[in-house]
């Protein structure tokens, strides 16, 4: 039997860590991640669950421990948010490079400067290039969900790349809400216990992790992160159904989510927990007989392409939600990279959320106006205050 | 769906009381979602906290702009905030206070937490006395969920006699 | 086919590296001479000085020709050659 | 002197790419066989990274690690934290204590590892770090760093007709460590060998975090005839430039005191990083020296 608690994004992050029985956390406090550590290392105290809690002096550390740890053979867990993610950018490249399985929690976070605390998605996407696998969560219980499926998707042989799993700051790391939270036994019988075969540190069996690439090997190394990125589509979709069928909770095929889009000309593609907003939206008109659709990316890294091409085969006109910019471009992340994808349809991009900018329905009902009547290619910036 | 929103002053609970109004929700079988305003506002810095119930899952992630109810821990509050925001047309403002407070067309309604709290807590911590006053006014939530969920927010001593001082604030204000 | 996180699995492996070949001078022992202080063995920076059968050898195989180890030789056991190459 | 002195036991290859009388190789050969092989290594990055690991040949026998250039302490941290946690719950690593070693250089470790360093000492884990001083950053060049002696001349610290080389003395970091309270700081050198080897297994048998600095002259670096590695160690302990001391529990103990030390100028002249120097510049350095010596009771 599983238990329901009403709790914030963040706990149900450090729940799923303890469900995983993780060995070592390293981690340092961050807003709006604290309460996720926080809570593990209550758990920790209080013999919860059995794991070294090393409490690093800095992002950067917290990263370079979880990778010594994995690496070692453990498995590890770290969070983290905003310039704590920037600050940890240098060893993110090593951690996939080194294809240890390490699973972290962003709370996504705008970056500085201004110093800012609150929503946006600008930290994680601007980690899009670093060979970690990106999913990202509407409510909490996806949350939950996603990290126990992170671990089973980044220690899957045919993967072995680090995972973040992002939740969207304050919007959900803390609000409260019911969760489900599975059975410890489930959770370890799904995922099972990490026995690396690649990588671990034992004087019984010496190997070298980390040496020097030189030209005739780097590239190599490069294109098999690619290719293990393209084996994870496949194994997050498995892993997807598995626990779909285990604990009776399902995500579109767990890379993608489609909402309404079968009759839909209109329809916007977003990340997050603003699809939550946008789903009560689409039931809305619905009722009003109109037909609006949703595409919600679950996996930005690797970004099923086909799958997204696929499920917009009905759409005409497409709203790219990004609560991230690319300074000098004028695009959103999730734009540049969808777009070009999408050539026999109108694309717009919409720049929401940027540094907690409040994102309401009214808001998603005139993107959904405006998208029909914009021109092909333009972007937009909601709720600016234009001088 | 019904929304609530909570003013109070950094430290005195206004989260907790939106997260234990949320759980009581639960208890009686809702959905539930509560959440601060994210503020960095600090101890004493005038704050806000919002709820939501309904009988169908919440997926709605805005703010709360036109709430249903608000609930006012400390009265100073209304010299630099505008409490009744937004509120919706029949929304109740529920405000601890000892004066007879007055608000233009508006359903305002008072109560004494502060002597409450102080009789049965011993300390002037109002959040779960406003909660049980909310209960007895709005029946939005019952007193057995909302005693359960004080109950599990404050394990050890401190459990007990918040719930006490919720049914004391409910049963003074039920049916009013 | 590069490994899995370009881990190395064979402990030593630079051993594959012969570096004798970096050699202007080549250090020679006199066994003669030698009062196996361990000084050459225990200050070479390769590794290639080592006790067999009681007597200290020299690998050219690895000897990059530093000539600590006539260097630090008590008894001047150990004599620089130049290489003939 | 007869019979093995010394571990018999490799566990650092030959056959790796050090110059030619590296002092980094003989650091890590020789804390390799104080330590034995239930040894797990963490690597800054460095000279020492880089010759040692060019895929597919390690000279490495023992298992090792490499993240970056800044972090061998916050990795090693890791490794320690793995171990003690799959030692608890899964039984693994059997009975025998392993050993955590971090190396990092003198920039590695004093200048962009120092915040991990720092970190690594504070949170008490159970591991040796050792500090290879070549005092600059050899790896990319000789460039000054804050391990570089005054008056030395680097390829960012150079000797020119206004600035005569380094402007700032060596960062003191034995007693920035011993600062953290950890129950063991030594200084080294390879020139000095049973000392250094004592050190390293002490340092290994301790609970705690132990940090142990050895000097290791660097040919290439400083400037001098590959052979002449060993003897520039040596004269630095005889001259008073590097002391050779233990902070064990907060007490400090000097290991080695000279009958008579030796002119600072009979250390300096052997270097072409000193070349500049003018006999009133090696007099202000033999007057730093000197008490620096005094305090150390040398």
């Amino acid at each position: 039997m599983c238990e329901v608690k009403v709790i914030t994004g963040t706990s149900a992050a450090a729940e799923a860590a303890k469900l995983a029985d993780v060995d070592v956390i390293a981690a340092y406090p961050i807003t709006p991640q604290t309460t996720c550590v926080e809570k593990l290392a209550d758990f920790v105290a209080n013999g919860e669950l059995n794991a070294e809690y090393i409490k690093v002096e800095s992002e950067h550390s917290a990263m370079s421990a979880s990778i010594g740890a994995s690496a070692a053979g453990a498995r590890a867990f770290t969070a983290t948010s905003s310039q704590g993610l920037a600050l940890m950018h240098e060893v993110l490249f090593s951690a996939a490079g080194m294809r240890v399985p390490v699973v972290m929690m962003n709370a996504n976070r705008a970056l500085s400067a201004p110093i800012n605390i609150w929503n946006d998605q600008q930290d994680s996407l601007s980690q899009r290039d670093t060979g970690w696998i990106q999913l990202y969560a509407e409510d909490n219980q996806e949350v939950l969900d996603l990290v126990i499926q992170a671990f089973k998707i980044a220690e899957d042989e045919k993967v072995l790349l680090p995972v973040m799993v992002n939740l969207d700051g304050f919007i959900l790391t803390h609000t409260v809400e019911p969760v489900t939270v599975p059975k410890q036994e489930n959770v370890l019988d799904f995922i099972g216990t990490y026995e690396p075969k690649h990588a671990y540190l034992d004087p019984k069996k010496p190997m070298t992790q980390g040496a020097l690439g030189d030209p005739n090997y780097y590239m190599e190394t490069r294109y098999a992160i690619e290719t293990a990125m393209r084996n994870a589509e496949k194994v997050i979709a498995d892993v997807h159904d598995a626990f779909a069928e285990k604990f009776n909770r399902a995500y579109g095929n767990g890379l993608i989510e489609s909402y309404n889009l079968e009759k839909a000309e209109n329809v916007i593609i977003a990340m997050g927990s603003i699809c939550g907003t946008i789903k009560d939206i689409i039931d809305l008109k619905k009722k009003e007989g109109v037909e609006i659709g949703l595409l919600k990316i679950r996996c930005y890294r690797p970004l099923p392409v086909e799958m997204i091409k696929d499920a917009l085969k009905n759409a005409k006109n497409v709203a790219i939600l990004d609560k991230s910019i690319s300074l000098g471009m004028n695009k959103g992340a999730i734009y540049a990279d969808v777009a070009s994808h999408l050539k026999d349809k109108k694309t717009v991009n919409y720049i929401v959320g940027l540094g907690g900018r409040d994102i309401t329905p009214e808001d998603i009902l005139g993107i959904y106006d405006d998208v029909e009547i914009s021109e092909d290619g333009k972007t937009n910036w909601i709720g600016l205050k234009e001088e | 769906m019904k929304e609530v929103r909570f003013h109070g002053r950094g430290g005195q609970g206004a989260v907790t009381a939106a997260q234990i109004l949320a759980k009581a929700a639960f208890y009686d079988g809702k959905f539930c979602q509560a959440f601060p305003f994210f503020g960095v506002e600090r101890r004493g810095a005038p704050v806000m906290a919002f709820t939501r119930i309904d009988d169908e899952k919440i997926r709605l992630r805005s703010q709360i702009y036109e709430p249903n109810y608000v609930i006012v821990q400390d009265p100073t509050l209304m010299d630099s905030v505008d409490v009744t925001s937004g509120i919706k047309d029949g929304g109740i403002i529920l405000i601890n206070t000892l004066k007879d407070i007055k608000l233009n067309g508006y359903d305002v309604k008072t109560i004494d937490a502060t002597g409450i709290a102080l009789e049965v807590l011993g300390v002037p911590i109002v959040n779960t006395t406003l909660c049980g006053a909310f209960a007895g006014l709005t029946g939005e939530v019952t007193i057995e969920s909302l005693k359960k969920s004080i109950l599990e927010t404050f394990p050890g001593k401190l459990g007990p006699k918040n719930a006490d001082a919720a049914e004391k604030a409910y049963n003074l204000t039920k049916g009013l | 086919m590069v490994n899995t996180g370009t881990i190395i699995y064979e402990p030593g492996s630079s051993a594959n590296n012969k570096t004798g070949s970096w050699r202007v001078f080549k250090p020679v022992l006199d066994q003669d001479k030698c009062v196996k202080c361990e000084n050459c063995y225990i200050f070479c920076p390769e590794g290639c000085i080592q006790e067999k059968d009681g007597k200290f050898e020299i690998d050219y195989d690895y000897c990059k020709g530093c000539l600590i180890c006539e260097k630090e030789c008590p008894v001047k056991a150990i004599k620089a050659e130049r290489e003939e190459k | 002197m007869t019979g093995s002195q010394f571990p018999r036991e490799e566990l650092f290859a030959p056959g790796h790419r050090g110059c030619a009388g590296c002092g980094a190789a003989i650091v890590a050969r020789l804390a390799l066989k104080a330590a034995g092989k239930n040894t797990i290594v963490a690597n800054a990055t460095g000279c020492l990274e880089v010759m040692t690991t060019p895929y597919p040949e390690t000279a490495w026998k023992v298992p090792w690690i490499h993240v970056a250039f800044e972090n061998a302490a916050a990795v090693a941290s890791g490794v320690e934290g793995a171990v003690a946690a799959l030692k608890r719950k899964r039984g693994k690593y059997g009975e025998e204590k392993v050993n955590v070693i971090a190396f990092g250089g003198d920039g590695g470790t004093a200048d962009i590892g120092f915040q991990a360093l720092s970190g690594a000492m504070e949170r008490g884990h159970d591991m040796v770090y050792i500090m290879y001083d070549n005092e600059a950053y050899m790896n990319t060049g000789v460039q000054r760093s804050g391990s570089t002696p005054l008056l030395a001349s680097t390829t960012t610290s150079p000797a020119g007709s206004l600035i005569r080389g380094e402007t700032m003395p060596k960062k003191n970091m034995p007693m920035i460590m011993a600062a953290h309270g950890i129950p063991y700081v030594a200084t080294a050198s390879i020139s000095y060998p049973e000392d250094f080897m004592k050190k390293v297994k002490k340092a290994c048998e301790i609970n705690g975090p132990a940090f142990i600095q050895v000097m290791q002259p660097c040919t290439t670096g400083w400037g001098y005839p590959a052979d002449k590695t060993i003897e520039l160690g040596r004269l630095a302990v005889e001259t008073g430039v590097w002391p050779l001391f233990e902070i064990e529990n907060g007490e400090f103990k000097l290991n080695y005191k000279p009958l008579k030390r030796k002119p600072i100028e009979e250390y300096l002249k052997v270097q072409k990083r000193y070349r500049h120097l003018n006999p009133e510049e090696i007099s202000v350095i033999q007057k730093t020296i000197d008490m620096k010596c005094d305090e150390y009771g040398l």
